[in-house]
């Protein structure tokens, strides 16, 4: 697949059809890849990469790519598509300037899954049909593959490309996943247990913005988080009410426009599982308004932007789940 | 540095019964900012406007404090005040310590309390507030009346009169709504067609009125003075321009069973029809659910004896759309619907009929010409049992809360009627209480006992049976006499409930105006605003507001007429500064305001700007038009960036009151 | 949050009241003289569309131990559709602070017109009992603004 | 030297956190370690390291510095410091160790951070010995040994037992004051635990990087390099390097109103951030190149500049394995890298 992506990125180059190519490049390890802007063959030989670990997200790029002079060629997993079109949806992307190339989706690999197995010293990783060869320093491990996928391909929404200029590979079909289960699960503890659920996880953070910044709905010019006039602005999780207020904030500015691309728990740095505050709204959107998925077209309104006037009234909160 | 003056108010004792003032005062003085803080026995009394007044010279004040009663009532006094000594009105602030606090709380030392805290929140607030100045928007010169019955002719008739260009919109084929109906008025008696029609004619022949007869409108855009409305023509497939109202079509028309609603589906019209003989506009209207063209294609005898050609079987709806600087409503009322009234028998029984009906079958041109005969075997009735507060002032669910106020009136005017041509006819009216308070009302009604002896009963009609041998038997109490009656009827006639025309809701929405729980319109004010809506450039006129007589329908119309024209005279209107605004820098141009905007205000444009970068983009940014918004900061919370922002409510004006509030 | 001489827990309750239906209800309560607690604060807004899930969490921080929230009915809003945004809005930003443990009967919102000062005051009574029997908030404040 | 079987470090661990406060390493239920407090039960994490690291305990995230009340148009400036109390981190790894050196040249030299002294004076640092180390570990090239690591006092483990010695007083004292636990023991097996954990350290993929291209003089070579735009274009802006890493040490103050007071407390700032060292004319950093280079120019030549060639970093690897798009301080150097 990397050599067939590399070819056609060289031929759309060669015949101007786009200026430059965003895809990954490779690291100094096996996993460590870095998205990246190719604008030579020789680059793209070199450089680029496309294997199990190349799960980031490039679309958010796009915001600034495609307001460049010329096109660029941009290698889009589904889940990736999704994020782009609610860009174009809202404006974000200029359509026009990038030439997207559907390529197939994950399961992507996890490194921090290998590590946490307590394999170290890592030199290089192999799947051979679905086993993880790991080449270390301290010899070689081996590991299921699965038990080493990122959490967001775990519960993968859709492997259909829902925008793109052509398509590498089989096209694939929305899946049926079980992506709401956790939530669910959470959904049926005592309030205390939440509490506490939720307390452990955020006390974790460290404010970093990592997942703010990796977002691709959190494209704001300006963050409300950043901006002194706004009167939340902080840097720090200075008290256990500005780790719950950043974080209810932040998945309530995404609410309707998130599609669930994973990425916030994956750049997570401390693995709290933001991803289920966004699909606590999801769940709630489809339960409440009707099954809504952000980016799936670029027309339709956000549920946050839409009323019916029979909808349920603010109380259904207090009448369902567990107390 | 911030001046702030906070003055507070006793307002006699209403206020200084319960918070003490002089400890409010006192607390507050010690604010940040605040240079001057006083307490007045009266604060909008003209002296205490002067304290305020002086104050502000005095101190150079830079914002002021009121504790006082609610914004909602003096607001705008010492926001007048204030500007009339050079402060900006939009730099005071009202902390509502009477109806918020003192007239609700009883222990002084927690009312004291809490008013402090109001005004510590009042004063956090306009810390933060900002001078603002109103714009102003032109005002087309159009007035729309929406309903055209007694109301809306009469409301359209005087706006022309005034000189003003002015459009009726009415869902039926002619104007004239219920008064046209009907077949004489109380008090006096006369012959509603002969004063309704000749004002039917007047508006059809005024230069400045346009009738849109069997139209609705379907959108209204806009605001006070500007407001965009689309008005649906609804196919009548006759060409209104040709037909000449001959009435040929009607008499040739094969297709004769049809409901006659002018007169109550008491008798039959055909499927291509006049309403009524003196119609305005005078034209045919075809029914597409009974017109055997139009549902099969097989007939056209209307258009073959057209002799101008008027008849169009693939006429569409039509949509216009114009501008108008007022509206005003007046889109009338209905009798409620009795099906839920079994113990009345309205629906097994033909001889048990509405009030509306019985306007019908005693009018000259209703189904019998004028004699009172029972519909189900055309006898004349003998004896006839009138039941008041059918469906009014009930408690249940069947009914309306409301007194329909119009019922009493008519009652004696339909019985004193049928006492005078049929002498020979006894006429029972059971009433829970006869409510006369108008100008020769009781005087009419007295009339009706003393005179024509008609048998008042105090007393509620309990079941109404249909017998085989065509009498209606009445089971009724006589309260006063405490004793049961029955009573072997002719003729049972029910005084319906009104009710809002159905139309009424819809629109509601549509104007942005608010409505009661009974879906009459709500009025700016039920004392001093009766015949404006809460919502600017909206005036209501007649029984859309509330049960209203003819002669209070007309002094309404003409009280709504004077209010629009009032608003038609000025070339141009001062809008509310209190609106949103967009930092452009913040702006992502994301079009998530521009989803929740009702009024459209928010418009995008290209604009180039200098990055945080050095570099220069062209970046699509909101812009909100602050002569359309009207400031209700649904797009603030849409604005996930904080971009925008709504002036004397921001983000920051508020958050600093829940702080202060909280602290 | 505060503490009467009895030592018995006074709820903090701010109500955020649309200025054309909920505040005149508010209003009209105080004229009709229906009595409700103290504990309530009321916040005029044009609209409860004006309301920014923000504003909540900043009454919470503050030291807030109920928020309520007052609109017009459905249908009846001045401004067409603002309260129907504030009901889904509210009904997500409810839903969420319930998802964290945070006790639900803190938040609500109700629809009170022009026309129901008794409504008004029912609904603060019961809101405020609600409150109260929930105790000093906990999970949603700011340790460094609590009253010492 | 002195030595305890390793499975009764629990009574080690008893026997310190009865005295004063000690903070070791342990694992979270997601796999990480995290450095908590003591308490009963807890078991000392196997994990190489910490993801936050240990600067923590000096140079906490916030820290309050002082509160104002105000009293009618009266401010109160009340000094809201107190004297620390002893603690103890136990299981610092080498590179943390040495990063505590970095700070104290940034904190301890004129004008002296009075709160990051108290805190340091009443701190004592015993540092672990690595064992196996990870791919991204490259403390080498900053000349760290890790197998013989820095702290007032260290232990070194050969799989049995737990060796410890005293680098200073304060060490000696923290060894004097749970010596009863311990006993004489053989280090034969221990230097070849050692031995062979150096043998490993110079098989790492990083093991050949150095420094000797880097440095205060090399201002010229790399700052107008183009460099900076390749390897800036894929920067989130996001803090997680910079949280993650023990070095870092700038800071921004704030003050916070709560209503009844306010609070002026500082916290961790990173050059990442548009809003960073914002002055009254703006940002003097305006792009993210800008942004990016600050940081790694500030390890690499700018510190070294100003600190007798000593480098800003570590060698810990933390931003290695956990910038959200891997681009990091190696990436930096090889790229950058004029030889």
């Amino acid at each position: 697949m990397q050599e067939a992506m590399i070819n056609r990125a060289k031929q759309l180059l060669a015949d101007g059809t786009v200026n430059r190519v965003i895809g990954w490049k490779r690291g100094e390890f096996a996993y460590d890849i870095t998205p990246a802007v190719f604008d030579s063959a020789d680059e793209l030989d070199s450089d680029f990469v496309f294997d199990d670990f190349t799960a980031a997200n490039v679309s958010k790029y796009l915001v600034k790519e495609s307001k460049k002079e010329g096109k660029v060629l941009a290698f889009l997993k589904p889940c990736d598509t999704y994020s782009f079109n609610q860009l174009v949806k809202e404006h974000r992307v200029v359509r026009e300037n990038v030439y997207i190339i559907g390529i197939p989706g994950g399961p992507k690999l996890d490194a921090e899954k290998i590590k946490a197995k307590g394999i170290t010293g890592i030199l290089g990783v192999k799947n051979e049909n679905y086993t993880l060869k790991i080449d270390t320093v301290y010899g070689e491990e081996t590991m299921p593959f699965y038990e080493a996928v990122l959490d967001k391909c775990a519960s993968c929404k859709s492997k259909k490309h829902v925008v793109y200029d052509e398509l590498m590979g089989d096209e694939g079909d929305v899946l049926d996943s079980d992506r709401f289960d956790m939530v669910e699960k959470l959904e049926n503890m005592t309030a205390q247990e939440r509490y506490d659920f939720w307390r452990e996880q955020l006390s974790k953070c460290i404010r970093c913005n990592a997942c703010r910044n990796v977002c691709p709905a959190c494209t704001c010019e300006k963050c409300v988080f950043d901006n002194p006039a706004s009167g939340v602005e902080n840097k720090a999780p200075a008290d256990s009410f500005e780790e719950n207020m950043f974080h209810i904030i932040r998945a309530f500015h995404v609410a309707g426009r998130c599609t669930d691309c994973g990425e916030c728990s994956r750049v997570c740095p401390q693995n709290i599982p933001l991803h289920l505050l966004n699909r606590k709204f999801i769940k709630d959107i489809n339960e409440l308004y009707g099954n809504y998925q952000a980016g799936e077209d670029t027309t339709s309104r956000a549920p946050l932007n839409d009323y019916r006037q029979d909808d349920c009234e603010a109380g259904i909160v207090h009448e369902r789940g567990v107390e | 540095m911030q001046k702030i003056g906070v003055f507070v108010c006793h307002c006699g004792t209403n206020i200084a019964a319960t918070v003490d003032v002089k400890a409010v005062a006192e607390a507050l003085g010690h604010e940040p900012g605040v240079v001057i803080s006083r307490d007045y026995q009266y604060m909008c009394s003209e002296s205490g406007q002067n304290l305020v007044k002086n104050a502000i010279k005095e101190h150079k004040l830079t914002g002021i404090v009121v504790c006082s009663c609610s914004p909602r009532m003096h607001e705008n006094t010492f926001r007048k005040a204030a500007a009339s000594v050079g402060l900006n009105p939009y730099l005071v602030e009202i902390a509502n310590i009477r109806e918020q606090c003192s007239w609700i709380h009883k222990d002084i030392a927690t009312a004291t309390e809490k008013a402090i805290i109001l005004g510590k929140a009042a004063v956090a607030k306009v810390h933060l507030n900002a001078p603002l100045t109103a714009g102003e928007s032109p005002v087309a010169k159009r007035a729309l009346v929406i309903g055209g019955g007694i109301a809306g002719i009469q409301t359209a008739l005087d706006i022309a009169e005034a000189g003003f260009d002015v459009d009726i919109v009415e869902k039926n084929p002619t104007i004239g709504g219920k008064m046209a109906q009907i077949d004489k008025t109380f008090p006096t008696l006369d012959c509603a067609a002969c004063i309704l029609t000749p004002k039917m004619v007047e508006a059809s022949q005024n230069e400045h009125i346009t009738i849109h007869s069997f139209s609705e409108v379907t959108d209204v855009k806009g605001f006070v003075g500007n407001f965009t409305v689309t008005i649906k023509k609804k196919a009548r497939y006759v060409d209104e321009t040709k037909c000449t109202g001959c009435g040929l079509c009607t008499e040739k028309c094969p297709m004769k069973k049809v409901p006659n609603e002018f007169n109550m589906g008491l008798d039959n019209r055909t499927a291509i029809y006049i309403p009524f003989a003196q119609a305005v506009p005078k034209v045919a209207t075809i029914d597409p659910n009974y017109c055997m063209m139009l549902k099969n294609g097989k007939c056209g005898v209307c258009s073959k004896v057209c002799s101008v050609g008027a008849i169009d079987y693939k006429q569409e709806d039509r949509f216009i759309e114009q501008k108008y600087g007022a509206i005003v409503v007046a889109t009338g009322f209905n009798p409620i619907n009795l099906d839920k009234y079994d113990e009345f028998a309205y629906n097994q029984c033909p001889d048990v009929v509405t009030s509306l009906e019985l306007e019908r079958l005693m009018n000259a041109a209703g189904p019998n010409g004028g004699t009172l005969l029972r519909p189900s075997d055309k006898t004349h009735p003998h004896k006839i049992v009138f039941v008041q507060c059918v469906g009014s002032r009930c408690d249940d669910s069947k009914g309306k809360p409301y007194c329909s106020k119009i019922c009493c009136m008519y009652t004696a005017k339909h019985a004193m009627l049928i006492r005078e041509k049929y002498p020979d006819t006894e006429v029972y009216v059971f009433y829970i209480d006869v409510r006369t308070p108008g100008k020769n009302f009781d005087e009419f009604y007295r009339r009706a006992v003393e005179q024509y002896n008609v048998h008042y009963i105090k007393g509620m009609v309990g079941k109404v049976t249909p017998r085989s041998d065509g009498k209606i038997e009445v089971q009724a109490s006589d309260l006063l006499a405490d004793e049961q009656l029955h009573i072997d009827a002719d003729l049972v006639v029910l005084a319906a409930a009104i009710e809002p025309d159905k139309t009424a809701r819809p629109l509601a929405t549509m104007l942005t105006t608010q409505m009661d729980t009974n879906d009459f319109f709500t009025e700016a004010h039920p004392k001093l605003r009766p015949v404006e809506s809460a919502t600017a450039g909206i005036f209501l006129s007649g029984a859309c507001q509330g049960p209203k007589d003819i002669p209070e329908t007309v002094a309404q119309a003409s009280a709504a007429a004077a209010k629009a024209i009032g608003l038609l005279v000025k070339n141009s209107i001062t809008c509310n500064p209190c609106v949103a605004h967009s930092d452009e820098l913040m702006c992502n141009g994301c079009s998530s305001c521009e989803k929740v905007c009702p009024y459209g205000a928010i418009t995008y444009i290209d604009k180039e700007f200098r990055m945080p970068d050095r570099t220069t983009a062209v970046r699509r940014v909101a812009s909100v038009n602050p002569a359309v918004c009207q400031g209700c900061g649904a797009c603030t919370v849409a604005c996930p960036s904080g971009a925008m922002d709504l002036n004397g409510f921001s983000n920051s004006q508020i958050m600093a009151e829940v702080d202060a509030i909280c602290k | 949050m505060q503490v009467n001489e009895n030592k018995e827990f006074e709820p903090l309750i701010v109500a955020f009241c649309c200025n054309w239906c909920s505040y005149a209800g508010a209003d009209l309560s105080g004229t009709n003289r229906l009595n409700y607690p103290t504990n309530v604060k009321i916040i005029r807004v044009p609209c409860s569309c004006r309301v920014n899930p923000m504003f909540i969490l900043r009454a919470f921080q503050r030291g807030a131990d109920g928020v309520i929230l007052c609109g017009c009915h459905p249908g009846d809003c001045h401004y067409t559709s603002g309260n129907y945004f504030t009901r889904r809005r509210m009904t997500l930003l409810f839903s969420m602070l319930d998802f964290l443990g945070i006790e639900r009967d803190r938040t609500r919102v109700e629809w009170v017109s022009a026309a129901e000062g008794a409504k008004f005051a029912a609904t603060m009574n019961e809101f405020t009992e609600a409150v109260k029997k929930l105790g000093p908030n906990r999970r949603l404040e700011d340790l460094r603004c609590r009253k010492q | 030297m002195l030595k305890i079987s390793l499975d009764k470090l629990d009574k080690l661990f008893e026997a310190v956190s009865a005295s004063q406060t000690l903070y070791i390493p342990v694992d979270r239920e997601d796999g990480a370690a995290e450095y908590k407090k003591y308490e009963s039960g807890m078991k000392l994490s196997s994990a190489l390291n910490t993801v936050r690291s240990a600067k923590d305990f000096f140079f906490p995230q916030t820290e309050n510095l002082v509160d104002f009340k105000m009293e009618g148009k009266n401010i109160e400036v009340i000094d809201v410091r107190e004297e620390s109390e002893d603690f103890v981190i136990f299981g610092v790894r080498a590179c943390d160790a040495r990063s505590f050196t970095i700070l104290d040249k940034v904190f301890l030299c004129e004008p002296v951070d009075s709160y990051y002294k108290n805190r340091r004076d009443h701190g004592t640092v015993v540092t672990m010995a690595c064992t196996r180390p990870a791919e991204t570990c490259f403390c080498g090239t900053f000349g760290i040994d890790a197998a013989a690591p820095e702290g007032d006092a260290a232990c070194y483990s050969d799989g049995e037992s737990l060796f410890i010695e005293a680098h200073n007083e304060k060490g000696q004292k923290f060894i004097d004051s749970v010596a009863s636990l311990f006993e004489d023991g053989d280090t034969a097996k221990l230097e070849a635990v050692r031995e062979k954990t150096r043998e490993v350290l110079k098989k790492l993929p990083l093991a050949n990087l150095t420094t000797d291209n880097f440095g205060g003089d090399k201002l010229n070579e790399y700052f107008n390099s183009d460099k900076w735009g390749e390897l800036s274009e894929s920067c989130l802006g996001c803090g997680t390097c910079t949280f993650v890493c023990p070095t870092c040490q700038c800071y921004d103050i704030k003050d916070f109103n709560t209503g009844h007071g306010i609070k002026r407390f500082r916290c961790w700032d990173s050059c990442m951030y548009s809003d960073f060292t914002k002055m009254a004319h703006g940002n003097p950093r305006l792009t993210q190149l800008e942004r990016f280079r600050q940081r790694f120019m500030h390890k690499l030549v700018y510190f070294p500049a100003n600190n007798n060639g000593e480098f800003g970093c570590v060698g810990c690897g933390r931003c290695l394995s956990k910038c959200p798009i891997s681009m990091n301080i190696v990436k930096v150097m090889k790229a950058l890298e004029v030889k």
